[in-house]
């Protein structure tokens, strides 16, 4: 048994790690989050440099050809760096959803531009606030067109095409949902920047007015489809919240370790020792359950589902906790604008509602280890 | 047990709601507040004329002493103006540390002459006053505060900052506590007095919180010159001084915390669609409703149980410590559920787009504040332990040594 | 406004603490625990003389002719003292059902005998491990006979007669509900002493062939009468939790106050004084929401079921995490048996599931809260 | 990532599961326990005839040097040969204590002669050891024990109480911790011993726990006689000592709480109908399902992470140090809330009349013991923050003052 990566994947990561250490300080996000840039293109610019944008694209389709433990290790350093680029819409979910349903043409279409950077991409599948279902879904697909608002759409003002997830009939059933590939900046789509709790993250409303769509997949397969690009992606968001809970603890700690109150450091005081200690405990235990489903990712294994349920609600539950003590820690400087906590307390939200909040994924959770025990 | 008014308490809620039907506008349940976008300084404005209007009727502080504007009367009085009040459509929010905290301690410490001269003022909302206490290295730990005031002459000089000024910005007056001597031990080497916020070498500046509003301020103190004769309490004592006025601070009753509570959870959740249904139907969504609604009806029945001590002339218990602890907590708690039943959507912060007019993200992004604000969770369970219980003290290693051999950070 | 007890009624309750700190010292319900008796009979009778049995009992039908806010404070003392006697079946429950349900010749047949002590009642719902619901209860009334088994009856295998739910028909609806008194030492009824978490309070396997059933309310309404009794019955046991999770307070205080560990009391230390904190916390929020609820009851007020649901449930959560966290704070002496903190733990569980536990009633109280928002 | 064996690991389990093939019966899935019933003099017969084969095989204690009759072999050796082992029947539970921490102690500290004449019949269960660290007034706080022992001659004479002593009534040794010089420094004046168990003046009695059971007993010394020959370490220096037994003891890697798990209440939710239906399909029965499954994961995963460092030669990380105080909470959780699935039937004790045998009702008596055993919640978070994270210690006041100068309460 060997459940930790290898060494050459720890090379990799502590390079990402250095690179974003110097390249991505919290005066980055910040600059995202006070400027009107939608994200950060110097950075994007040096990240697709380095490759990570194709790292599990097949050499074939113009990438690294690298494994998905290399993408988790890129993905936990992203994480703690608060890069605000479009890598995970561009990765995790477009790159994700053609390596999982494209046909050879789509991959030899879109896979390489997407490793070069040359497209970024995204997946369409809110419609507000609500829980997208193929029962809640309205945006319509029909005769090869479009037509509906979908939102938010992360990075969807930047990006060059959205996989969009649509309905081709009313009856509420999964088969009635397709998936689409739809250039976002062709005719019949508009779309408007939208204010979110992190906008070091940008999000659009994206609207379809008959817009050309090209079909992604059999169209009575795209909500299985969805939900197994969201497996893939739930674990390496994971990576991702796994990354910045850890940060957290960190800053926690060396604020508890410099501050002092009633003549001892803060850190002193088991108030603060216990907290620090239940934050380090969520993270192991979100850590553990990213590794494992780093593992499922990798092998394709089976378990996926289970797994990736397992690391989304457990580093979702840890980062969430981080963010918030983080703040608590810090006492009043810590719930300023000029103190940085505010931005992990926003990626924290974000991540853990991106992919739909943790409530849904522990019924999907149930409903797989129900189906796991009655096999 | 009985809800009702006694008779004495329903003749006073009468002549309330009488006067406040000739003087004041009734709110409307769920339409937009009257004073939603307008400017600072035209809602006070307006909170000055409303305020000088009630402390005309004697309405302003009820349980004041009458040779002050008030009426001698009881807490319970006080809270059946507030109830009436509540339904009208009025100013609020810039007198009340003034009232219920700075001149309380005024009225302590102050010379007759003084009282003369600030009371009235006060109560009319034509001074407005803050208070001066916290510094960037002393939240929890006041008393480990930097600011220094030095004797000269007749008066002192102040130097140092002070910060979370709540209404600093708009304030006449401030009662501050500063160090008058470093080499006595913490506790011992402070002094108070009351400034002029308008006085040469303070500025005040906002700072913004991570909900982007800025309630609080910095005030920077660069040789202000400080009359003697505005010291409150001896020099050294100021500790004593400060004790009476965080005295006041608890003893003013809490209500919530603002923000969202069960009300926008259950409209949220009669709204929303889950796999399985309604999120109202939701087995899941109601175990959390319930849980929040005992704790929120926990903290409201604990504080008719203090009115009612209030109201038999008794000393209220420690029950009133446990408000914010709840409170706070609670509030992060259903905003941050409220968020994860609108799913992907509940992210988005605009209010057209956003339910409830993104009351869940305001409140999520208010609530990290209202955890540490006024005592942190943490200080808060250690007053429980300590004043409520009765446990001993942590081990203090800052007691007995003078303030400037004690360690220090950020 | 006066939400707080009557000088009368702290009078009273300052006297049942002085009996019962008199009478019933800790080794009184230990002796229950460890000996062969069903109760302490000697403390039942002295109860009777207080006339506790018949505090609400009209005077015309030979109690006491008080109201429920003093057997609410004299709950909170019998909570406190763990006093192992069959008062909460005779007089919360059996009582009230007559008082509820009860005809005119009913209440003179039992009340007076129920208020002297010549007779112990009891209500029987629960069918073994299940939830008890219309659906899912198969004892059977027809023709005034009843057959069927109870389990547990609470002083079941002590009890004079008991308050029987049974069904008239299989169709799962309420109204195939219906009351019954059925004498437990009559023909037809055999029963059996079961063990349970909390053997201090006795209970009962009651099995029913064929035995003669008296009506008690209309055939059709036993589903709703039972539901009234069990919300008054909520809002005294929620006294006598409130009571045993402020001894618990008490004891896991003087515990810590008096334990050092590396050269302190253990009571200084913030890990000790922040459990503390919490449990004063739960308490007084157990406690104001059972004082609700004794104005409701007191009063009849409309708001019972939401008030009782809410002291229920929070004096459950109070009971329940005070009586685990008292044995923490003691560490290993802690969880001996010659310690009294597990007396505790067994009796907060045994109270916070007898009438159900607080899962049902955090449903019927939202239930409740949508009726009155609708309303 | 690989949860593959190593071509070597794999060779090795081959080996392992040849051995017990030929050597013990397998474990049925669902049968009965074949041991219950038995009474501890049948069960320890077997259990040393067991330990004895194991040894022969070099099977027993595989990481031990083979000159102490073990292979040199490596914890993932260990771990292999323990999950094959699990799935046989075979009888558990008595020797674990001596060769997972007394026996080691001895190997660092007692000489050749001793280790000769000790290791092997312990090895080969012929005789058992136990541990005697804690007392009635020295739990969390180890070093703040009172056992006396006072040099006379070459003897020392030992007088005092232990308490929560696993198997010392089955014992033949023990090794102690006690205090020679209560005139120094509390953590100076321990002293460290093996001693006969059979010895007079050691009276060994069970301590019945909540649950009804006795897992642990005390031990009262009186004038028991000890040759100096049986000292570990120098006088005054049993802490030290002590500290390397405690190594031992955080490095055997947990397991879980024992009691019940995800199956039980899965399992019970499964035949369970709550108002709306089955409790399986009830929203918040599955978000709690859905939320310690995550938790458990999150432990056996650690667990993994934690023998992948050991089959690298490396040394744990500090991953490890979060087993009980997440296992030991939840375990209560799930037993309070599996009874409360079963409502007013929760309360039934009866294995006939619970379902799962009554498996909720007795784990939550198991539980709050769990909690507190090998270190309470509180000093396991304590550990993680100062030895894990390195935050400072709390403020020590016992530690520069003689030992008989410290306060001490019950």
């Amino acid at each position: 048994m060997n459940f930790d990566f290898s060494d050459d994947q720890k090379f990799l990561k502590d390079q990402a790690n250095k690179f974003l250490t110097e390249r991505c300080e919290t005066t980055v996000p910040r600059g995202i989050l006070e400027g009107d840039a939608p994200y950060d293109k110097k950075l994007w610019q040096a990240i697709v440099e380095m490759g990570w944008t194709g790292v599990t694209i097949p050499e074939e389709y113009g990438g690294l050809g690298l494994g998905y433990l290399e993408l988790c290790v890129i993905a936990e350093e992203l994480g703690r760096s608060l890069a605000p680029v479009p890598f995970s819409s561009s990765v995790y979910l477009a790159t994700e959803a053609l390596l999982v349903a494209g046909t050879d043409d789509q991959k030899k279409k879109y896979l390489p531009k997407l490793a070069s950077g040359e497209l970024i991409g995204t997946f369409a599948l809110a419609e507000g606030a609500k829980v997208p279902l193929p029962k809640t879904i309205v945006t319509k697909l029909s005769g090869g067109k479009i037509s509906g608002t979908k939102l938010p759409v992360p990075d969807g003002d930047v990006a060059d095409f959205a996989i969009v997830a649509a309905v081709t009939d009313s009856s509420g059933s999964e088969s009635s949902v397709a998936l689409s590939i739809v250039d976002l900046t062709g005719k019949g789509v508009k779309r408007a920047s939208v204010g979110t709790i992190d906008p070091t993250r940008s999000h659009a409303a994206v609207t379809f007015d008959n817009a050309d769509a090209e079909a992604l997949g059999d169209s009575d397969a795209g909500w299985a489809l969805t939900r197994r690009v969201f497996d893939r992606a739930a674990v390496l968001f994971s990576f991702e919240q796994v990354g910045g809970a850890d940060r957290c603890l960190e800053m926690a700690k060396d604020y508890a370790m410099g501050r002092y109150a009633f003549g001892r450091q803060i850190a002193s005081f088991q108030a603060i020792k216990h907290k620090l200690a239940d934050m380090y405990i969520k993270n192991q235990l979100g850590r553990s359950n990213a590794y494992y489903g780093a593992w499922a990712l990798s092998t394709d294994a089976p378990e996926l589902p289970i797994a990736a349920a397992g690391a989304r609600i457990s580093a979702s539950e840890a980062y969430d906790y981080a963010s918030k003590e983080l703040i608590q820690t810090h006492g009043g400087i810590g719930f300023t604008w000029e103190m940085d906590c505010h931005l992990f307390l926003r990626r924290a939200k974000l991540l853990s509602l991106c992919l739909g909040g943790p409530r849904g994924w522990k019924d999907r959770l149930v409903s797989a280890l129900e189906r796991r025990n009655a096999a | 047990m009985d809800f009702n008014d006694s008779p004495e308490e329903a003749a006073f809620r009468a002549e309330v709601k009488n006067w406040l039907a000739s003087n004041a506008t009734l709110r409307t349940e769920g339409s937009d507040d009257p004073y939603a976008g307008m400017s600072e300084k035209e809602l006070l404005k307006l909170a000055r004329e409303w305020q000088s209007k009630k402390a005309n009727a004697r309405f302003a502080q009820i349980t004041w002493p009458e040779e002050f504007g008030g009426r001698g009367g009881t807490p319970i009085q006080s809270v059946i103006y507030g109830q009436e009040e509540a339904k009208y459509a009025v100013p609020r929010g810039f007198f009340e540390i003034g009232l219920g905290m700075c001149v309380p301690t005024m009225m302590a410490f102050a010379s007759k002459e003084q009282l003369e001269r600030y009371v009235s003022p006060a109560l009319h909302g034509e001074e407005i006053w803050c208070q001066l206490f916290s510094e960037p290295s002393a939240g929890s730990d006041v008393a480990g505060l930097k600011t220094r005031c030095v004797k000269d002459g007749d008066d002192w000089i102040l130097n140092g900052q002070k910060v979370w000024t709540s209404g600093a910005h708009f304030s006449d007056f401030g009662i501050i506590v500063a160090r008058s001597d470093p080499k006595a031990r913490k506790h011992k080497g402070l002094t108070f007095f009351f400034i002029d916020m308008k006085a040469p070498g303070v500025e005040v500046r906002p700072i913004k919180q991570i909900s982007g509003a800025s309630n609080f301020n910095e005030v920077y103190f660069t040789d202000v010159r400080i009359p003697d004769s505005q010291r409150l309490g001896e020099v050294g004592e100021g500790w004593k001084v400060a004790l009476t006025t965080l005295m006041h601070e608890r003893l003013a009753i809490g209500g919530g915390s603002g923000g969202v509570d069960l009300r926008e959870l259950m409209s949220l959740a009669q709204s929303m669609e889950l796999e399985d249904g309604p999120a109202m139907a939701n087995a899941a969504v109601r175990e959390k409703i319930a849980d929040w609604y005992v704790r929120a009806k926990g903290l409201q029945y604990t504080r008719y149980r203090t009115l009612t001590a209030l109201s038999k002339g008794e000393i209220p218990g420690p029950e009133s410590s446990i408000g914010k602890v709840v409170s706070a907590p609670k509030l992060q708690e259903i905003a941050s559920f409220g968020m994860e039943i609108e799913d992907m959507g509940g992210i988005l912060t605009d209010p057209d787009l956003a339910p409830l007019d993104a009351a869940m993200q305001q409140s999520y992004f208010w609530a990290p504040g209202i955890r540490i604000a006024g005592g942190t969770d943490e200080i808060l369970r250690n007053i429980i332990a300590e004043r409520v219980l009765g446990l001993p003290g942590d081990i203090r290693v800052d007691k007995d040594k003078p303030y400037d051999e004690l360690p220090s950070g950020h």
